[in-house]
């Protein structure tokens, strides 16, 4: 086994338990949350590549996936304000609009 | 010269656009302008028609029209002596007419207009005489087609002028579609449209071809002619003023399927069979619209059918051969005819538009003048000497016989004989006999203006067939001039002794003025008259109702037309059909999509579901290939 | 990996995943966000392992302090009492499950398949000693455009955050 | 070859985006400068348009005033201007009716008046585009990118039911042009298979045809793409949807450009990258054009709306057209490139006449005319002079080209030409019906009564399609003299393929494998 795996399989495992996060939730803050957490373990693996094959790019794309992680956790955080002023609720079960 | 004939047709058109352009300010004037233009051009027409009769031909190609591949047809006239003839006869007719029509349409709403188009009509049919190709030829052809149009629907706040015009139109256009196969044929075989191309290299044609070509050609001129199966327009086209009647529709356009005939003898002398149906149609046309005339009361629709019948007679001439007699026919017809129309138009005038000749009678008195002209076309026309109709039918017969149809010299004789009595049953019933004019109506004789050309035109009758067609040193002036260009095409058949031939005719004319006489001046004739329709009561309604040609038409071709478009092709083949399936295909789209709907839910964490779902699946599939 | 290098890593991973653990399965939103930081903070310690010092500031300044603070302050500003009660799943919850552990396995079985050369592992990831100026010199040289980039988005989220919420916005 | 070594095409073809960019910083509310401007832009566009006839070298096919800066050079795609004697005329129809139609319209659109000028602009510049690209790929994205300020122009300024209308039009030309992408595409990619260089060019794609098995489903793609846009009989039904619902202008354009592009299609693509199927299928387009012909003729004939009255002719007389080019011979090839031209000189005027009568009246249904004859002379004898061209008299436009057409069909199998030659009739019937129900009879409605004549701007522009109509109908020759040569080259090309197959055929290579190239080759990309 190649010793960058266990970085790799922490990274994924935590890109499973984000995604679990946004699947199973019915908090729009805690979804958002796991999002970031998905978002991270995606730069985390930047990161990992970019040790491991000497080249620094990983951690400059790392800063644009922080960058973009920001804003759309500024404009989820946005959406889940207005909803609840429209709705009166940060339940992701709650928001269909989209089909009536 | 070549310029001068150039300057000859190009005359009208000047006078048309200047009219039609400028009609506003022109307005009192435009019959004046009109008319001098007109005169220009007869003037012009004089030196070139005393050139050709020295023997010359012009042939010039002004400019080339439409080059395509190898097919060249260029803008030309051409000058020789049978579109000298024509050039004579038509400015010097129309000269006439459109003096005539300064009197005859004073006042009218669109006096300008009328004679812009008028002038447009002569410049189109010079062209038809002159042009030198079958193309230019056509653009004449068509061109007087659509001015005939457009002055049959003069009065178009009339609906029955403007769905005559359009009959005209429509009705010759069915026509056109033989002549311009037959142009294709030409231009197949070879390779121009050009009489100086064609004619001399005519031989080349398989007698198969040239049966084709001459046929189609000949559908062209039943059509513009107003020949058997279409000669339907014509009668009606007498919605149109009454000088365009004269001019158009009596003297020069119809005729010009005769002309055509005449122009393309070379290849009708390649097929006999050919040149038979145009005599054998011509013979029966002749013979038809005479029968349909006998019983008819509108004064303008007689001299429509009797023009059909006469155009028949030059349909003989030209079908057994002789071109020179049909043309001869055409001039003549053309003094006389157009002399009946305008004096028609006199009479018509003067009755405040009435043509219904049972609210006429005793006309004589009223109208001396307009009286003895008619009378002198109806003799000339009843071909009785020394009167040009005379000459001219007689020819016509002596050589059908001649040349070996002796069917339809008696077809000819007989219809001589019916022509002699509609002619005179018309004239006895308008100008003789006790007035039937209805109160209020004062007849009276037409203005200078308008009495002038018919004496012209009377004189015209008179002379024009002595002129041309007595036997002068040994030939006649009128055969050994056309014969120049159309020489007549086939061997003589028959040795037949002319003076019997003259008698016959005479006779057939006479006996149909006196049976005429007779039906319509006695004290007694209304009993007799009333016998003779009661006994042969089948054969009456079917002369008086026209043979019913016209609704057999309706029913035949024009309603099942009109309703197979509309019921059938617009509403059930292109909107049920077609538009129906295109939509059908937008629709199967939108139920697709309706399908697809119901996975879209809106909740976003359904969304989300489908998202992580096909990420897996990617992912599991680009597993898969590099496994 | 040396072994105070690998008990490290079983540390530092190990914090990473029991916070994200903590994160989804917290039915207090307000403990979840603790939880996040303290896997970030585990995922700060992963990069400070793979020699990324800058980026481990990064993380711990701007995700385990400004981005979980913030979504914390959102949260106050909601009704407590509606935010708290959602600690239910959603009915498809199972699917959820299944989707997200057939990733996994995906991830996994792709990292068994990946042969990447690592003879170059932890060189050039630094200039002088220092992972800030190596950094800062491909930002600014190389990806100088993209970086401008994300600036412009940046903007544009600002600019829509202040859209969004901005009352009586027609 | 650029005899003016001044890249005129590109000038032309982009001056209108310039006209769009000016036309940004006028006040909305100052609508005749609005007007004004468009209208200078495309008189200008017009006139330097002109110089391209008058710099045309007659004598040889190859293209002209070429202007080729590599676009992705690495995929054979080129900014490939250039014009021949089969488009030459197209370009300056296209220019000269835009300038007509915008004139037209300075009293017919009063609402978003700077909206309408700068899709006019952007549609003149998709429409020379079209004709213009010698290089497929560009030819396609002019193709496309036309369609959208026409979708504009029927949708925003069009009549009641300009929704429907529109939706059918873009869906219906879009889905053939989808075909007609993958086509380009396939072509593309077979080029490169049998000859080893990736292209566009056309007329490198022409010049070594593909093996004409394959050449069977390429020429149908495109088949569908461009009948539809011409329309052919049964593709024609968006066409009087169209139309009815347009603006005037836009059924200016619609008929006398829009259309075009279909049958110029056929010119540049079908016939010389396909020359066997051209033979093999060229009985099923003829066909179809024969019955469109007659079809469009007689459902003209019963229409009750002016507007689908005319739509449904240019079904008839482009049946001309695309009998006359798969004639292929000469007459029947120039006769069709003349019945593009004439039919947008004639169809479109006859258009514009009827929004001179429905910008007065708002209404196009025959049943409410009659007797305009009298109260709008000068407006009649124009229209009259107009129906005319359209019914084919000689001495008009119509005649040159519908007789050439004829004369081609006959050449090649007479009974075409005896069959056609009877159109003749029918449009003549369908006419001067229209015409006598408009203009003739005693008016029956009072709101007839006061109508105004024709002013000064509409004569004006009416007046110069008159001059163009009798132009052409009399003195035809330079428009054909320009031709000659391009068409004799096209034809020769194309007859020459009539029965061998030059490039050696890998016969295993079927419809699957076709396929199959097309996928590893997108790969490859």
């Amino acid at each position: 086994m190649q010793y960058y795996v266990p970085f790799l399989m922490v990274a994924f495992i935590l890109f499973a338990v984000g995604a679990i996060g946004v699947l199973v939730r019915r908090n729009f803050f805690v979804v958002l949350m796991s999002l970031e957490i998905m978002i991270n373990s995606a730069g985390l693996v930047f990161v990992i590549l970019s040790y491991f094959s000497g080249t620094i790019s990983g951690q400059v794309f790392f800063i644009f996936v922080a960058a973009v992680a920001a804003s759309e956790t500024a404009v989820g955080l946005a959406i889940a304000v207005l909803m609840y002023r429209v709705r009166h609720t940060v339940d992701v079960t709650e928001f269909s609009i989209m089909k009536r | 010269m070549e310029w001068l004939l150039l300057l000859c047709v190009l005359s009208p058109a000047v006078g048309c656009i200047i009219n039609g352009l400028f009609g506003r300010w022109t307005y009192r004037a435009a019959g004046v302008i009109g008319s001098t233009f007109l005169g220009i051009s007869f003037a012009l027409a004089i030196p070139l028609i005393i050139y050709a009769i020295q023997g010359h031909i012009i042939d010039y190609d002004y400019y080339h029209w439409i080059i395509s591949g190898k097919l060249d047809v260029p803008f030309g006239l051409r000058l020789d002596s049978l579109s000298a003839m024509m050039l004579g006869v038509v400015t010097f007719v129309s000269f006439m007419i459109h003096i005539y029509s300064i009197g005859y349409m004073g006042g009218h709403k669109g006096y300008a207009r009328f004679f812009a188009y008028l002038n447009l009509f002569v410049f189109a049919m010079l062209l038809l005489c002159m042009g030198n190709n079958y193309l230019t030829l056509f653009i004449g052809w068509e061109g007087v087609g659509f001015c005939s149009y457009i002055l049959i629907g003069y009065y178009y706040e009339k609906k029955t002028a403007a769905d005559a015009g359009r009959k005209a139109f429509v009705t010759t256009r069915i026509g056109d579609v033989g002549f311009t196969i037959g142009i294709l044929f030409i231009i197949l075989y070879f390779g121009s449209v050009k009489f100086t191309d064609i004619f001399p290299q005519a031989h080349i044609l398989p007698p198969m071809i040239a049966t084709i070509i001459t046929l189609a050609l000949f559908f062209g001129a039943t059509g513009k002619s107003a020949q058997f199966p279409l000669y339907v327009w014509l009668p009606d086209a007498m919605e149109g003023p009454t000088p365009v009647s004269a001019l158009i529709h009596a003297a020069t356009m119809v005729t010009a399927g005769v002309y055509m005939v005449a122009r393309s003898a070379p290849l009708y002398a390649l097929s006999p069979t050919g040149s038979l149906v145009v005599a054998s149609i011509g013979a029966f046309t002749a013979f038809f619209a005479a029968t349909m005339a006998l019983t008819h009361f509108d004064l303008k629709r007689i001299l429509a059918y009797s023009t059909i019948s006469q155009i028949g007679y030059m349909m003989i001439g030209v079908g057994v051969g002789a071109y020179w007699t049909g043309m001869f026919h055409l001039m003549t017809h053309a003094f006389f005819k157009a002399l009946l129309f305008l004096s028609a138009g006199a009479v018509m005038h003067a009755m405040h538009g009435i043509l219904d000749m049972r609210l006429m009678g005793g006309l004589r008195h009223k109208m001396p003048q307009t009286c003895a002209v008619m009378i002198i076309a109806s003799l000339a026309i009843a071909g009785i000497p020394p009167l040009s109709g005379f000459f001219s039918k007689d020819h016509i017969l002596g050589e059908a016989l001649m040349l070996g149809h002796p069917i339809i010299w008696m077809v000819g004789v007989i219809t001589a004989f019916m022509t002699a009595y509609y002619m005179f049953r018309m004239v006895f019933f308008t100008f003789f006999g006790e007035s039937r004019v209805p109160e209020g109506l004062h007849p009276h004789e037409a203005p200078n203006v308008m009495l002038v050309p018919l004496w012209v035109l009377a004189v015209g009758s008179i002379v024009v067939g002595a002129i041309f067609g007595i036997k002068m040193h040994g030939h006649i002036p009128i055969e050994h001039f056309i014969s120049l260009t159309s020489p007549v095409a086939f061997p003589k058949v028959y040795e037949v002794n002319e003076s019997l031939l003259i008698i016959i005719s005479i006779v057939a004319g006479v006996l149909g003025i006196a049976v005429a006489w007779l039906s319509y001046i006695p004290k007694w004739a209304p009993k007799w008259r009333s016998w003779f329709v009661r006994t042969f009561h089948p054969l009456y309604r079917c002369c008086f109702n026209l043979w019913w040609v016209d609704e057999v038409y309706n029913c035949l071709f024009c309603r099942p037309f009109w309703h197979v478009s509309e019921r059938f092709l617009w509403k059930v083949v292109d909107d049920k059909l077609i538009d129906a399936g295109v939509d059908d295909v937008g629709r199967i789209a939108g139920l697709a999509g309706k399908a697809v709907r119901i996975l879209q839910t809106g909740f976003i964490n359904n969304y989300a579901y489908w998202v992580s779902a096909g990420a897996l699946i990617v992912c599991g599939w680009y597993l898969l290939k590099i496994m | 990996m040396t072994g105070i290098e690998a008990c490290v890593f079983a540390i530092v991973s190990l914090m990473a995943i029991v916070g994200a653990l903590g994160v989804v399965f917290c039915r207090n939103p307000y403990h979840s966000a603790l939880w996040m930081v303290f896997s970030f903070v585990g995922i700060a310690g992963l990069f400070a392992l793979l020699q990324a010092y800058f980026l481990t500031a990064l993380q711990i300044i701007v995700y385990a302090g400004a981005i979980v603070v913030m979504i914390a302050f959102v949260m106050m500003t909601i009704d407590f009492r509606k935010v708290r009660g959602l600690s239910k799943f959603v009915p498809q919850w199972l699917w959820g499950l299944i989707i997200s552990f057939g990733i996994l396995i995906d991830l996994f079985i792709l990292t068994s398949k990946m042969k990447i050369d690592v003879s170059q592992a932890g060189k050039n990831l630094a200039i002088a000693g220092s992972n800030t100026k190596a950094l800062g010199m491909e930002l600014f040289t190389s990806y100088l455009f993209p970086f401008e980039m994300v600036a412009v988005i940046l903007l544009v989220a600002l600019i829509g955050v202040v859209v969004l919420t901005k009352r009586g916005i027609k | 070859m650029n005899q003016l070594h001044f890249p005129i095409l590109s000038f032309i073809t982009f001056w209108p985006l310039l006209g769009v960019f000016i036309l940004l910083f006028i006040n909305r509310k100052n609508e005749t400068a609005i007007r004004i401007v468009t209208f200078v832009f495309m008189l200008i566009d017009f006139l330097v348009s002109t110089l391209l006839y008058f710099y045309f070298d007659p004598t040889t096919w190859q293209p002209q005033f070429v202007d080729k800066i590599p676009w992705i050079s690495s995929l054979g795609m080129n900014y490939y201007l250039g014009i021949d004697g089969l488009s030459l005329f197209l370009v300056i129809l296209t220019t000269f009716l835009s300038v007509v139609g915008q004139f037209s319209t300075w009293s017919a659109i009063k609402e978003k008046v700077k909206e309408f000028n700068i899709v006019f602009l952007l549609l003149l510049t998709g429409m020379l585009g079209v004709f213009e690209s010698l290089d497929a790929f560009l030819f396609y994205v002019f193709w496309e990118f036309e369609l959208i300020p026409m979708y504009l122009m029927i949708g925003i300024w069009g009549g009641p039911h300009r929704v429907f209308a529109t939706m059918k039009f873009f869906l219906y030309t879009f889905a053939g042009s989808v075909f007609m992408l993958v086509a380009i595409m396939a072509t593309y990619f077979l080029f490169h298979h049998y000859t080893g260089t990736y292209t566009f060019d056309m007329f490198q794609l022409a010049s070594h045809p593909l093996p004409h098995h394959l050449q069977f489903w390429l020429f149908l793609a495109f088949f569908l793409a461009f009948a539809i846009k011409v329309p052919m009989f049964p593709f024609h039904t968006w066409l009087p949807w169209a139309h009815v619902e347009a603006p005037t202008a836009g059924s200016v354009l619609l008929a006398g450009v829009l259309l075009k592009m279909g049958t110029y299609g056929f010119l540049r693509f079908n016939l010389p990258m396909f020359p066997s199927m051209t033979h093999a299928l060229g009985i099923l387009v003829i066909v179809l054009a024969i019955t469109g012909i007659f079809y469009g003729a007689v459902v003209a004939m019963v229409q009750p709306d002016w507007k689908k009255l005319v739509a449904y002719s240019s079904v008839s007389h482009l049946g001309y057209a695309m009998l006359g080019m798969f004639a292929l011979n000469s007459q029947g090839m120039e006769g069709s490139i003349m019945e593009m031209i004439n039919h947008g000189v004639s169809t479109g005027a006859l258009f514009l006449m009827v929004g001179i009568l429905y910008e007065r009246r708002h209404t196009r249904l025959f049943s409410e005319y009659g007797g305009i004859a009298a109260i709008m002379p000068r407006y009649a004898v124009l229209a009259g002079v107009v129906t005319l061209s359209s019914l084919g008299l000689p001495g008009t436009n119509g005649f040159i080209s519908e007789f050439l057409c004829l004369i081609g069909a006959f050449k090649a199998n007479i009974w075409y030409g005896i069959v056609v030659a009877g159109g003749a009739v029918v449009s003549a019937v369908y006419l001067l019906m229209m015409f006598q129900k408009v203009f003739y009879v005693k008016t029956r409605n009072v709101k007839n009564l006061g109508l105004k004549d024709l002013d000064l701007r509409e004569t004006v522009y009416m007046g110069i399609c008159v001059l163009g109509i009798l132009w052409i109908g009399l003195y035809p020759n330079p428009l054909l003299s320009r031709m000659h040569v391009s068409v004799e080259h096209l034809l020769q090309h194309v007859n020459s393929y009539s029965k061998q197959i030059t490039i050696n055929v890998d016969k295993n290579l079927t419809c699957n494998k076709l396929a199959k190239i097309n996928v590893i080759s997108r790969g490859g990309l």
